[in-house]
């Protein structure tokens, strides 16, 4: 196994710095521009993202180290990922199908009504 | 440096007096000292469960009051969770046996293997403390408002799993990081024993899972010490919420339960059988895939609080996991075949693993269909579903464990045909208990009740007989496993005629495991081509 | 008396009360008998193995040994999977049947406090406690809260539960296709009264339903310490407060009327009717030393003439 | 130049290489488990974002983006000269690496300072967790944005303490000359353990700060 001691060369560190300064100022400049709720949060996690990548694979080295380092971290966002996709779509979609009858599933209730003239139909 | 320069000496000469235990290096020493706690943690929510059941052998009060019963059986779920199954395998036994079993000396830290040591027994001072300081009776799910609003002691009984928490982060990542490096020369991933594997999948979940229980519960105290309101209905926050936390982490953990029970079961089978286990490559991505999708299948603890949505994306991966763990199953049934079988006590429990796992799995497809789960949901049939996973799959594999390598852990043989017997009785009790909770459930008796409708009480009065049979057969096994360290025959170092390496070991090993240097150069059930040591 | 849930002869299940209660059984059926069947292979084929492969003493390593069979694994991959899948849709159909309900169904409000369950009918603007009624044949839809703690709401002839949270509105739905008195179930575990959170579901005809709306099914001519007996079973009063002089949730009953009590602002008074009273109604008011003011408010639970019931069988208990 | 002391690989490894993969992959593992610490807060914040759309815009307007701004830099730049002292070590520069040290401990600490201010401000006016929320405001649940706020930057703040904590621990342990070019395990796991602070952070400020 080769040794996982790797020497960042000095410049790409420099560069990465500059990379996240500039890319810090870029989040702060599309806050100011309103593309709506939705896109600019995307916009503001996918400049996170690079930022974190940047981080990882030159600061912390990631991009010299072993497969099994990268795979670690990225299962851990992975994971988190997941977590958060399905605790928000729960929370989105809460009692959806309750009030709607046929449109959900194209499913009907197995009862019919006794007669067209029921006593409870007043709601 | 505790390690003398003798390193032939075999563990327990080497060195003596409480502090080289307490502050030993050795993972053969805190491997014991785990077993040790662990073993008086499953006395005490045996005792618990014993308690209970007494109490429910009549409809109307008879021992505790309500509020007693509901801190027994929150102790009982407590305790055997946290202090007993999740460590049980992995800390115990995996400790005393992963590194042996890789060739190792040690595991790579064996400085933090002993700081988890020490963690565990912390957590486990605070989480007993909260019997003295008010009980706890919440639930070992903690569920918030309740939790929350109660006036018994949730925060030091929190407190305490969260500090456990971290002594079994710190045990996955030793176990992680350990089979990586330390392996020998010639074991290679695909010649694993699948102990080994079932450990490292183990170790995936406790290091990834694990720290959501930890922010969870910090959560839940911050809650109820300060309001934050993040869980508090009245403030705008959602209980549910807790829900999700807690079973993200909750249910990949019962992975961390049962993944090294099929470890132990697959050595077991193979060496009595004197077989090459069936199907080994797909026995280990098994062991893997369960603790990647165990990841995704927590929302199907909430089928009746969360949205259908979530239920229906819940339900549909929890039969994913059926799939794996059925492959398993079928995998050591076929590895019997054209065997050379030993019904030795260890073969025993692996065959009353495989019947009780039967029934878990399949009451767990049952629990898994959407339609049935609304109604069983929060009843027996539940609570008999994973006692059947827990004790009849984890606790019955970790006996079968504790037999299997009782000669090489402690140097002696135990009495056979006790064993058996304890085998017979632990396996009909369990049964007893359990059985008749699954025809209970179904008709609509819930869990967690103190008091419970008349027309229950033939059925609970016989479950309640069982524990009886249940705590007897445990005795037993207490007494005649220290009467075998009293009197027992030596054992010699392979009794088994087991192809692995910790067979190659003396019995009890030297202070570094081993002599000599190994080396492996076959896959680790090949009986055809490899040799077994000392035969 | 309600059906009782355990029958003579029957293993799994109660009677079912609703249509879909019978299709949802007709799953686990399919289940028992798939896996009866895969029982029967699994623990045959060990069974035959233990018998014809056991040691007969020698330690001989067998020869030509069976590790791996694409076939095989491939075989019990696919077919448990196609099974579980069978399992799944089905499952997953009937959770949905069970979900939906009808544009005209019947609605009521249901509310869990520790620990009774309280019911309105927001059509005549009845409220009861513990006593679900409901007509047969019609769709019932059920508009559930908590007041306190998460509930679970679990009537097992319907196979029916769901949750029941604090702010927050969750639904269930059923249809009794028979006339009976069946046993409802808090299932979410809520502290000390828990297992004593029980209620009952009446389901009677419509006509019976229609007087019952217009009466209420008031005993107007049972003494007034009687209906207070039976109102300390029915409402739950029973849960926290014993007739043996024995202190549980809340002060016993035994004694107490024109007692002295201590409260805990130190003052002391003298428990009359209207004492009683106060505390039936808004028992934060004046709260006995010692407990913890957890006894909800009964104001608008209770007719005037139960309020006096109740106060005449606190008189009678000495 | 320090004098270095050799370092002695543990006797139950071969040679310093496998101790040395063996604690990175050790740190990962630990930070893949710092990451889901935190990932709860980041659902539970998700979840209420979620629900209160409009009341997160409105209350992260509350929040000083400039001095987020600041603060992101200054995390940035100790992130840097972090990097810059292990690449230090590296090169057996050990007394630069040492005063790059100081600085990152600094800069952490001017982070730590701009915190107070900032919290200061937000106990004065109220802006706090749940029942200690005493601001007047048109939106009903916003204390539950200075839940949020609270948790996701008190944990942090716990994390960049214990980092600077470390860091004081690696200028003792250079000095003492055990960290040099032969040998900076120590130095290398505390520097991932710093970035990830960083990392952190990077996802807090847009998040809290720059709600759209």
């Amino acid at each position: 196994m080769a040794s996982s001691h790797h020497i960042v060369p000095v410049k790409a560190l420099i560069g990465t710095f500059i990379a996240l300064l500039g890319l810090t100022a870029v989040t702060v400049l599309v806050t100011f521009i309103d593309l709506g709720p939705a896109l600019n949060l995307v916009l503001a996690l996918l400049i996170a993202g690079i930022k974190a990548s940047l981080v990882l694979f030159v600061f912390m080295a990631l991009r010299w180290d072993s497969g099994y380092n990268v795979l670690i971290v990225l299962s851990s966002f992975l994971f988190i990922a997941l977590f958060a996709v399905f605790v928000i779509a729960d929370f989105a979609f809460r009692d959806s199908i309750d009030p709607i009858e046929k449109q959900t599933f194209g499913l009907e209730s197995p009862v019919k009504p006794l007669s067209e003239a029921h006593p409870y139909n007043a709601h | 440096m505790v390690h003398s320069a003798s390193s032939s000496v075999n563990f327990f000469k080497a060195s003596s007096g409480w502090r080289s235990w307490l502050f030993t290096l050795d993972h053969k020493r805190i491997g014991i000292m785990y077993l040790v706690s662990i073993i008086i943690a499953f006395g005490l929510g045996g005792l618990f469960a014993m308690a209970l059941r007494l109490e429910l052998l009549s409809p109307s009060p008879i021992l505790f009051s309500a509020k007693e019963y509901n801190q027994l059986f929150t102790l009982h779920g407590a305790i055997m969770t946290f202090l007993f199954i999740i460590p049980s395998i992995p800390a115990a036994l995996g400790n005393f046996l992963l590194p042996i079993m890789i060739g190792a000396k040690d595991f790579a830290f064996p400085k933090l293997n002993l700081a988890s040591l020490h963690i565990y027994i912390l957590g486990s001072f605070f989480l007993l403390a909260s019997l003295f300081v008010g009980g706890v009776d919440t639930g070992w799910t903690f569920y918030t408002p309740y939790s929350v609003e109660t006036d018994t002691s949730t925060v030091m009984t929190t407190l305490g799993v969260f500090i456990l928490g971290f002594s079994s982060i710190l045990t996955g990542i030793n176990f992680i990081v350990t089979v990586h490096k330390m392996r020998v020369p010639g074991l290679t991933w695909m010649r694993l024993p699948l102990l080994i594997w079932a450990l490292y999948s183990t170790a995936v979940i406790q290091v990834l899972a694990t720290p959501v229980l930890a922010i969870t519960l910090m959560l839940l105290i911050v809650e109820r010490v300060f309001g934050v309101g993040i869980f508090d209905p009245a403030l705008g926050g959602d209980p549910v919420l807790f829900q999700h936390f807690f079973w993200f982490y909750s249910h990949p953990a019962v992975y961390i339960m049962i993944l090294p029970a099929m470890g132990v079961i697959s050595e077991i089978v193979t060496t009595f059988c004197k077989k090459n286990i069936f199907g080994y490559k797909i026995m280990a991505a098994s062991s893997i895939s369960i603790a990647v999708i165990g990841f995704l299948v927590w929302g199907h603890h909430m089928f009746t609080s969360q949205s259908p949505l979530a239920s229906a994306i819940f339900s549909f991966l929890t039969f994913f996991v059926s799939i794996p763990s059925g492959i398993k199953l079928f995998n050591w049934v076929a590895t019997m075949y054209r065997g050379n079988i030993d019904l030795k006590t260890p073969f025993l429990y692996f065959l009353a693993f495989l019947f009780l796992f039967f029934i878990g799995g399949i009451t767990g497809v049952v629990l898994g269909a959407l339609s049935l789960n609304v109604h069983l949901h929060d009843t027996y049939f539940v609570v008999a579903h994973f006692h059947y996973v827990m004790v009849g799959g984890t606790t019955i594999a970790f006996l079968g464990g504790i037999h299997y390598w009782w000669p090489k852990i402690t140097g002696r043989m135990y009495s056979e045909t006790w064993a058996r017997v304890a085998c017979g009785l632990i396996f009909l009790g369990f049964n007893m208990v359990f059985l008749v909770q699954f025809f209970m459930g179904s008709k609509g008796m819930p869990r967690r009740y103190y008091t419970y409708l008349d027309q229950f009480q033939p059925m609970h009065a016989f479950s309640t007989s069982g524990t009886w049979v249940l705590g007897l057969g445990f005795i037993l096994v207490v007494f005649y496993l220290i009467d075998s360290l009293l009197n027992g025959e030596q054992a010699p170092a392979n009794p088994w005629g087991g192809l692995t390496l910790e067979w190659r070991a003396a019995s009890p090993p030297v202070l570094e495991n081993f002599d000599t240097p190994q080396q492996v150069t076959h896959d680790p059930y090949d009986y055809e081509n490899g040799s077994i040591p000392h035969a | 008396m309600n059906e009782s849930l355990v029958e003579f002869g029957s293993l799994f299940f109660s009677k079912p009360a609703t249509a879909i209660a019978g299709q949802v059984d007709s799953l686990f059926t399919f289940i028992l008998w798939v896996s009866i069947l895969l029982f029967l292979l699994v623990f045959g084929a060990a069974a035959v193995f233990v018998y014809k492969y056991r040691s007969k003493g020698n330690t001989v390593i067998p020869k030509q040994q069976w590790i791996h069979d694409n076939r095989f694994e491939l075989l019990w991959t696919v077919v448990p999977f196609i099974l579980v899948m069978i399992v799944f849709v089905w499952g997953f159909k009937d959770f949905f049947l069970l979900r939906v309900s009808p544009s005209y169904s019947y609605e009521i409000s249901v509310t869990g406090k520790k620990w009774f369950w309280v019911f309105d009918y927001p059509d005549t603007g009845k409220t009861v406690m513990n006593d679900l009624v409901v007509p047969v044949n019609q769709p019932i839809k059920l508009i559930m809260a908590s007041e306190d703690v998460l509930h679970s709401f679990y009537i097992p002839n319907m196979r029916i539960k769901r949750d029941v949270i604090p702010n927050r509105y969750t639904t269930l739905t059923f249809t009794a296709d028979r006339v009976g008195e069946f046993t409802i179930f808090c299932t979410e575990y809520c502290g000390d009264g828990h297992s004593a959170m029980l209620a009952n579901l009446k389901v009677v005809s419509k006509d019976d339903f229609e007087e019952w709306k217009q009466t209420g099914g008031a005993s107007d001519d049972m003494p007034l310490a009687d209906l207070g007996k039976k109102l300390y079973a029915d409402k739950m009063c029973n849960t926290c407060h014993s007739l043996d002089g024995s202190p549980m949730s809340g002060p016993s009953w035994k004694g107490l009327y024109q007692a002295n009590r201590e409260l805990s602002d130190g003052s002391v008074v003298v428990a009359d009717e209207n004492y009683l009273r106060e505390s039936i109604v808004y028992p934060k008011a004046r709260v006995v030393a010692g407990y913890q003011p957890v006894m909800p408010a009964y104001a608008g639970l209770l007719s005037d003439r139960e309020i006096s019931a109740l106060i005449e069988y606190i008189k009678e208990i000495k | 130049m320090l004098k270095s002391v050799p370092h002695h690989v543990a006797h139950h490894f071969e040679d310093a290489d496998q101790e040395f993969d063996a604690a990175k992959i050790g740190m990962w593992l630990f930070l893949a488990q710092e990451l889901l610490f935190f990932s709860a807060l980041f659902v539970g914040y998700g979840v209420f974002r979620f629900l209160h759309p409009e009341m997160f815009l409105h209350a992260s307007k509350l929040l000083s983006w400039k001095m987020g701004l600041v603060n992101t830099m200054v995390l940035i730049t100790s992130s840097f000269t972090m990097v810059l002292a292990v690449w230090m070590t590296q090169m057996n520069r050990v007394r630069e690496s040492i005063r790059l040290l100081w600085a990152t401990a600094g800069l952490a600490m001017v982070f730590m300072v701009i915190k107070y201010f900032e919290y200061s401000s937000k106990i004065h006016h109220g802006y706090l967790p749940g029942s200690w929320f005493s601001a007047a405001d048109a939106y009903e649940h916003l204390h539950l944005f200075f839940t949020c706020y609270f948790l996701i930057t008190g944990l942090h703040g716990i994390h960049v303490l214990i980092g600077v904590g470390l860091i004081l621990w690696l200028i003792r342990k250079s000095k003492q000359g055990l960290l040099h070019k032969d040998y900076y395990t120590p130095l290398e796991m505390v520097g991932l353990y710093w970035h990830l602070v960083d990392i952190v952070w990077i996802f807090v400020f847009p998040l809290l700060y720059l709600v759209g």
